[in-house]
């Protein structure tokens, strides 16, 4: 099959997909009963509930609620975040892009080291470095994120005093514009040198701690898949032909064995965004997941709606992404379902 | 060049033969494979005295009254430092024992990871199967919903319906089955068209056996590693994600489990109270990384891709 | 370069261009250690076809590989012997293969000494166009000649020289590539590339691939069995090597392919008197092209000598059973061929 | 891959360098930081709620008439420049008529000037817009009218005579000063529907400005330097939501100067270097156990045994209280700080009777008498306390647990620790469907409102859970509170309120777990610590603190 026509039956398929995961979640979040709570406080009477109802149009049946929903969402209205005190969509650009800073940042932690840790170790195979990258790569992925940044933090806010948390210094983050939401390139953009580093500073506990499972789980398929290519006969051709060891190494096989990499890495941008939740939680990031967090302990269902709403469908898109990009470097295989 | 002989004979073995007996050398030349793999010995050892621990809580540590599920509660002796008469391991914030929710969270994580594993299993393998045997409308309409689950992270679909439904320990069960069985269904209906494939299949055909009877003996039997791999690798994540869920909020008031225990100490560990997370947060992570070391090993050993050329 | 001094150079007449003596290599493996090639010896004259037979797992392809350093160690060992080499160019120096470091034998691969492999699907990388594969070997031996044929000699000194040799070498990293954007490298780049594409193009042109400048763009994937077969062949005789290591280079391919290819194989053998070890399992097919046969038989040889004596005088009962079984084979496929040969 | 290693090598070191060794001075100069549990849900004054994190910045950005001083309850001036009293004639003869002189000179943060027609308005305002969430009924409940009698005099009269005005309406946040022309030019007034302009900026005229507001992150607030009285020292910030453990950690850092605390954290907190720990005084909201005596048929969680008028018997009520652990709970959760005080009138208010019997200690023998008694030893009993999760009411339900459990195996408490939205919805529900709850009471400085809201057969909460249904004699408990309220003579009024915590006694309708001390974490390098638990949390004012 043609890539493009790959392309455009699964961009045909996206909406369908999309539909029925809210509807799913539409469901869920209304088997758990009417998210009405978040709006009330236990001193109303039963009077004013029924007024906040009715703002919320919660007194109507569950699909006619769905409708009021997806009305809204064409409307650009993804309705109030109790957590936010704000309607979701004035928000959640802002929270999106942090989450996206702090998912890009740890991704790149998780590709660059990944890749390098799974090249060195599967190029050396049985050596000591491979077997210290392989127990480190097993425990990355055993790891539990919340303990492991919980360990970060002592360590290296309160004990050392190295990294802050949260995502920037108030004062450095008030003094430049933000046309991006992305304050590392806002900082770039504005010029502004102290607050790229402020930038650059906030990220690195969060994004090690949550890159280290992803960094994990590439650098293990890196290195099983070099293992694989370094087999095959032409990289033998390859050395027969009189090329340097690393020629051989970088040019040949480790390119090759991107090519199964990369759909981990696909993978990976889940593991990722799903454990920001965790990272933000700890790290105080306040982006999506920290918020969807707050969502979820208080109820907030618009949010968690957003959210898991929101996700998916960046999900499904990296996911075709990579499908494309894995279509393009691999010769051997050609598209299928 | 015996050896070389011997290796001919392995790969040539005759396909459609489904004797049993075939299948139990097969399966003691797996098991001797992988025991071969130091790494999954030391995961088995693990996951041997993790069990056991879950199995011989009551034993080990008397079981709180009324509900042995409770942290046993010394309001008094909250904060002690391990090695306290009594309290081996130390207690927690609320004068709960450690050392007690070390042992009765594997049981905790052992009653959740197996209900997870065998309730997804089973669905996952009913679904699969219908959708790889029937094929046609069926499997098309039964693989676009295995896409809408799939389209959602697994952490956020667990923790939205967990949030959903309320905190409490069956409810992250539910929370997990939900999300967790459609990889089974996308396995095993691979698995299916696989080998409905094959020639024994065809050759069981000829000699008239029922579809049902098929699918029991050969289909269903030849099938089952890679999704045992899977159930194996989701013994480890599972309790990974059900405590993260409880970590963030989502488990019930007072209950022993780890992720309960992690959040619950983490104030603690500056002001040198390190015991009440640490200890908990160490059982999470080793839980995890045995299941991950032994589903690592059953996995090279079942993928042909894994084994080395000469 | 001679390793050992005189007890054995005696051995080595000036008739040879390499000699395998007493060569063992052992592999470890689940069961024990497997004595893969057992004191192997054979000569190799210049200018010759030498045949070297047995069935698959006997050793052969192990043999071949440690012309070139290329058993895997571990598991491999190389328990003992010696694989004596006359480099014609480089004023006959005699070295033995085996001792060689690293880069000394570096030098020699695809240089000196080429191997065609048994499967060319396999032995492609997938990844990169076949320009970029054959390309590679000009890069690595041919430097000079590539600068010469791009008139950039007399940039080869100084700052540039240097990045644009790393680029040759491909040793690029960051800050290459990014001097590599910029002029004037830039257009001495382009130069190079496009003297590198034309001592491609003719070395596609001489396996006679029809349109090697639109060949070259291709991937792999995208060429057939026989095609992707004479890249390999273009690749290994690029440099005009000493000895051209053939194993089984035809087993991959269908009768007709198979047969267009001995063809190519032995009218470049006379073409550039190449010393040629071609290893196959197929008696009848080295009968057909080889001057001389060693038959192999878990790993050891059996019997050595003149091609045609062997196959009509075989004195080891294992070389009968083998005769045996290659003719019929031998003889169903001479049908086929003489059919495809006319049909074309 | 050589390159990767002297790659991350360099960076490590450069961390180390520019990072590794920088000295321990005041952190954040010029501002304060303090670490919050909540995020603000509005900050407008008509739509907070009482307690929520909104209050918090309220306090800080607009003025209200009176103000709560530094520490305690009496009352200090300020928009209106004197505390109108009997005496100087500011409140009229009959209680009904209150008259404030406001302070010239004030002005808004967008630079109008603040006269009585602001203050009307302002009160006006919240009235009509009347916010189920908001507090209207602070007013509305309890004013009949409100006039501009010049531009700096506002003259309020009462619906009825209270002891209770001046400290519990005019030092409302509900009833803090909003610029008129800020709201005029934003929406206006709209009946029922919130001001979305209001929720969300702040024109006030108190001692800070609203400078951002970061959702989820942190909110900013400048010094006001048009101050009318004494100016603020130094900038703040709130920093929100930040959980427990990391506000204890940041105030250990010093990356935090105060924190929000709660007895839970000392353990944490104590002997850090550089922090100092304000302990002293108690919080005005004790923690309760609620009973409901008016559970619909068929709405209880299926692990409940009891029937729907278990709570009917004042013995079980009176049993629970005898059960109770009350010194686990003290010395547990709340770490000795607070005070056994099972009756509602918080120590330190008005009335509170030290003298007036209380159960304060766990007397299991009792207990088990009652509960033979009604006939549940022997039947045993299952039933079901909902409570918000992780916090010090999750606590409370557990050591409740532990209490009941402990009296017999036949006894269970499941403890439904649930979000906080979720509790509230289950709260907010006529009448509640579950038999038992853990909360706090809201604070207030009269005795009055306590007794109204969580004790009147017919307030607040006595009508919704019924208590018409379990007293002994309500009409008795509902004249004396009635009494209470409109007895202006002090000695009197603390009689009639001693013999309700006596009868109180005898029939409990609360468990009162224990009252909260207050515990309040700093850094030392904090000058001019001030709290008042008055003050909506954290009970501080920024404007008094320095470093």
């Amino acid at each position: 099959m043609q890539i493009k026509d790959y392309i455009i039956r699964r961009l045909m398929i996206l909406p369908f997909l999309i539909l029925g995961t809210s509807i799913i979640v539409f469901a869920l979040t209304r088997i758990g009963g009417s998210p009405i709570g978040i709006y009330l406080s236990h001193e109303m009477n039963p009077a004013e509930v029924q007024e906040m109802k009715e703002r919320f149009h919660l007194d109507k049946p569950v699909p006619i609620q769905y409708f009021y929903w997806i009305k809204g969402v064409f409307q650009g209205d993804l309705g109030w975040s109790g957590v936010a005190s704000a309607p979701v969509v004035d928000v959640f650009p802002k929270k999106f892009a942090a989450t996206m800073e702090l998912a890009i940042a740890a991704g790149i932690v998780a590709v660059s080291l990944g890749i390098a840790m799974g090249t060195f170790a599967g190029a050396r195979r049985n050596k000591l470095s491979d077997h210290i990258i392989r127990v480190v790569s097993v425990s990355g992925a055993s790891m539990p994120l919340f303990w492991f940044s919980i360990l970060l933090l002592i360590v290296f806010w309160v004990w050392l005093g190295w990294f802050p948390i949260g995502r920037s210094d108030p004062n450095l983050f008030e003094a430049i514009a933000h046309p991006t939401g992305f304050y590392t390139i806002d900082a770039v953009i504005a010029g502004n040198f102290a607050a790229f580093k402020d930038a650059i500073w906030h990220l690195v506990m969060p994004a090690v701690a949550l890159g280290y499972g992803a960094t994990a789980i590439i650098a293990r398929m890196m290195r099983s898949s070099l293992i694989e290519e370094l087999q095959e006969d032409y990289v033998d051709a390859a050395k027969a032909k009189g090329l340097a060891e690393n020629v051989v190494l970088k040019k040949h096989a480790r390119r090759n064995a991107l090519v199964p990499t990369v759909t981990v890495i696909g993978l990976t941008f889940g593991f990722l965004l799903q454990g920001t939740v965790v990272a933000e939680i700890i790290f105080r990031w306040p982006g999506l997941g920290r918020w969807m967090a707050a969502a979820v302990l208080r109820g907030d269902q618009a949010t968690i709606m957003t959210y898991v709403m929101f996700t998916s469908i960046l999900f499904l898109i990296v996911n075709l992404v990579v499908d494309v990009i894995y279509a393009n470097l691999d010769r051997r295989v050609e598209l299928g379902d | 060049m015996a050896l070389v002989d011997q290796k001919k004979i392995i790969e040539n073995e005759p396909i459609y033969d489904s004797a049993f007996k075939v299948r139990l050398t097969r399966n003691l030349e797996i098991l001797s494979n992988v025991l071969a793999n130091p790494t999954t010995v030391i995961g088995l050892i693990i996951v041997i005295l993790m069990i056991s621990m879950a199995l011989f809580a009551p034993i080990i540590t008397e079981p709180n009254t009324p509900d042995p599920y409770q942290m046993p509660r010394d309001w008094k002796a909250a904060r002690s430092a391990p090695f306290t008469p009594g309290h081996i391991l130390g207690t927690t914030n609320r004068g709960g024992d450690v050392f007690y929710g070390v042992v009765w969270g594997a049981r905790t994580s052992l009653k959740l990871s197996l209900l997870v594993v065998s309730l997804t299993l089973v669905v996952g393998v009913i679904i699969g199967s219908i959708a790889g045997i029937a094929g046609g409308k069926i499997d098309e309409v039964l693989m676009r919903i295995v896409d809408v689950f799939l389209s959602i992270p697994e952490l956020i679909f667990a923790l939205a319906i967990a949030a959903i439904l309320g905190p409490s320990f069956t409810n992250i069960i539910l929370a997990l089955v939900v999300v967790f069985w459609v990889k089974y269904a996308r396995i095993m209906r691979a698995q299916v068209i696989r080998i409905k494939q094959r020639e024994y299949v065809d050759a069981a055909k000829i000699m008239g056996a029922s579809n049902l009877q098929i699918y029991l003996k050969d289909i269903l039997p030849n099938s089952f590693s890679p999704v045992m791999v899977q159930a194996t690798l989701d013994m480890g994540n599972i309790v990974l994600v059900g405590a993260t869920l409880s970590f963030i909020g989502l488990s019930e008031a007072g209950i022993a489990e780890w992720g309960v225990l992690v959040s619950e100490g983490q104030a603690g560990i500056s002001a040198g109270r390190w015991w009440a997370s640490t200890f908990p947060g160490l059982m999470v992570f080793l839980w995890a990384l045995a299941f991950n070391l032994v589903g690592d090993g059953l996995r090279d050993v079942f993928d042909p891709r894994t084994e080395t050329k000469r | 370069m001679d390793q050992d001094g005189t007890s054995n150079s005696n051995s080595f007449s000036n008739r040879l261009i390499a000699s395998v003596e007493d060569l063992k290599v052992y592999f470890h493996s689940k069961k024990g250690l497997l004595h893969s090639v057992d004191g192997v010896s054979f000569d190799i004259v210049d200018g010759e076809i030498m045949g070297l037979v047995g069935e698959t797992g006997c050793g052969k392809s192990v043999t071949a590989r440690s012309f070139m350093q290329l058993v895997q160690t571990p598991p491999g060992v190389i328990a003992g012997g010696k694989i004596r080499f006359k480099s014609k160019k480089t004023g006959n120096q005699i070295v033995d293969l085996l001792s060689l470091t690293e880069n000394q034998i570096r030098e020699l691969r695809g240089e000196r000494i080429a191997m065609i492999f048994q499967d060319p699907g396999k032995a492609l990388n997938p990844g990169l166009t076949i320009r970029a594969q054959i390309a590679e070997v000009f890069q690595e031996h041919r430097e000079n000649d590539v600068f010469e044929k791009a008139k950039l000699s007399h940039v080869l000194k100084g700052f540039i020289g240097v990045v644009l040799k790393k680029y040759m070498r491909q040793e690029t990293n960051l800050f290459i590539r990014l001097l590599l954007f910029f002029p004037p490298i830039r257009s001495y780049k382009k130069k190079l590339d496009k003297a590198i594409d034309k001592l491609v193009t003719e070395a596609l042109a001489e396996t006679q691939i029809p349109n090697p400048e639109k060949v070259m763009e291709r991937y792999p994937h995208e060429l057939s069995g026989g095609m992707k077969q004479r890249v390999m062949i273009a690749q290994a005789i690029a440099c005009n090597p000493d000895l051209l290591i053939a194993d089984e280079p035809t087993t991959a391919l269908d009768v007709i392919v198979q047969a267009r290819i001995l063809d190519l194989i032995k009218e470049l053998q006379k073409r550039h008197k190449t010393s040629v070890l071609y290893i196959s399992h197929d008696l009848s097919l080295v009968r057909k092209i080889c001057d001389r046969v060693a038959v192999m038989f878990a790993g050891k040889i059996v019997e050595t000598g003149n091609s045609d004596d062997i196959f009509k005088n075989p004195k080891h009962p294992y070389t009968k059973g083998l005769i045996r079984a290659s003719f019929m084979t031998h003889e169903r496929g001479k049908l086929e061929e003489i059919d495809g040969i006319n049909a074309t | 891959m050589r390159n990767y290693l002297i790659f991350i090598q360099s960076i490590l070191l450069g961390l180390f360098l520019a990072f590794g060794a920088h000295a321990q001075t005041i952190k954040n100069p010029g501002i304060l930081v303090h670490a919050a549990d909540d995020e603000a849900t509005t900050l407008d004054p008509a739509q907070v709620e009482a307690g929520e994190g909104g209050e918090t910045v309220i306090l800080q950005v607009y003025d209200r008439l009176l103000e709560f001083g530094p520490s305690g309850p009496e009352l200090i001036p300020g928009l209106a420049t004197t505390v109108p009293t009997l005496d100087n004639g500011m409140i009229s003869a009959d209680g009904m008529t209150y008259t404030f002189k406001i302070r010239e000179g004030a002005v808004f943060h967008d630079g109008t000037d603040l006269t009585a027609e602001d203050v009307k308005f302002s009160w006006d305002r919240i009235v009509e817009m009347d916010l189920p969430e908001g507090q209207a009924g602070v007013i509305s409940d309890i004013v009949a009218e409100t006039s501009v009698i010049d531009d700096y005099t506002f003259q309020v009269t009462l619906a009825e005579r209270s002891a209770s005005f001046l400290n519990s309406t005019v030092v409302s946040m509900a009833a803090s000063i909003v610029s008129k022309d800020a709201v005029m030019a934003n929406g206006g007034v709209v009946e029922g529907e919130p001001n979305e302009y209001m929720a969300q900026n702040a024109v006030g005229s108190g001692p800070y400005k609203l400078k951002a507001w970061n959702r989820g992150e942190n909110i900013l607030l400048d010094i006001n330097e048009n101050y009318w009285g004494e100016k603020a020292k130094l900038a703040a910030r709130i920093e929100i939501g930040a959980e427990p453990d990391v506000r204890v950690l940041g105030l250990r850092a010093g990356n935090y100067d105060t924190i929000e605390t709660d007895p839970s954290f000392v353990a944490d907190i104590e002997g850090a270097d550089g922090v100092t720990l304000h302990t002293g005084g108690l919080l005005l909201e004790p923690i309760h156990v609620g009973f409901n005596l008016n559970i619909p048929e068929g709405s209880l969680p299926k692990e409940d045994t009891i029937p729907t008028d278990f709570f009917h018997d004042p013995r079980i009520r009176q049993a629970f209280n005898y059960a109770f652990d009350y010194e686990a709970f003290l010395y547990g959760p709340l770490a000795g700080f607070g005070e056994f005080n099972p009756h509602y009138l918080p120590i330190g208010i008005f009335g509170h009777d030290a003298n007036a019997p209380v159960y304060g200690a766990q007397d299991k023998a009792k207990a088990e008498a009652l509960f033979r008694e009604a006939g549940y030893w022997d039947k045993g009993f299952s039933v079901s306390v909902i409570t918000e999760e992780s916090n010090l009411f999750a606590d409370a339900a557990l050591v409740l647990k532990d209490s009941i459990e402990g009296l017999s195996p036949k006894f269970r408490i499941n403890v439904l620790a649930v979000a906080e939205a979720v509790f509230d919805e289950a709260h907010a529900q006529n009448p509640v469907e579950y038999a038992m709850w853990v909360k706090n009471a809201d604070p207030f400085a009269d005795p009055h409102p306590y007794m109204s809201a969580y004790q009147h057969p017919d307030g607040e909460w006595g009508e919704v859970h019924g208590f018409a249904n379990g007293y002994r004699n309500p009409e008795k408990i509902a004249e004396l509170i009635d009494g209470a309220s409109t007895e202006l003579d002090v000695v009197k009024r603390a009689a009639m309120y001693s013999e309700l915590q006596t009868l109180l006694f005898d029939d409990p309708m609360w468990l009162i777990t224990a009252q909260e001390g207050v515990t309040m974490a700093y850094r030392s390098w904090v000058k001019g610590f001030e709290m008042n638990p008055l003050w909506p949390r954290p009970s501080l004012r920024f404007s008094y603190l320095d470093k």
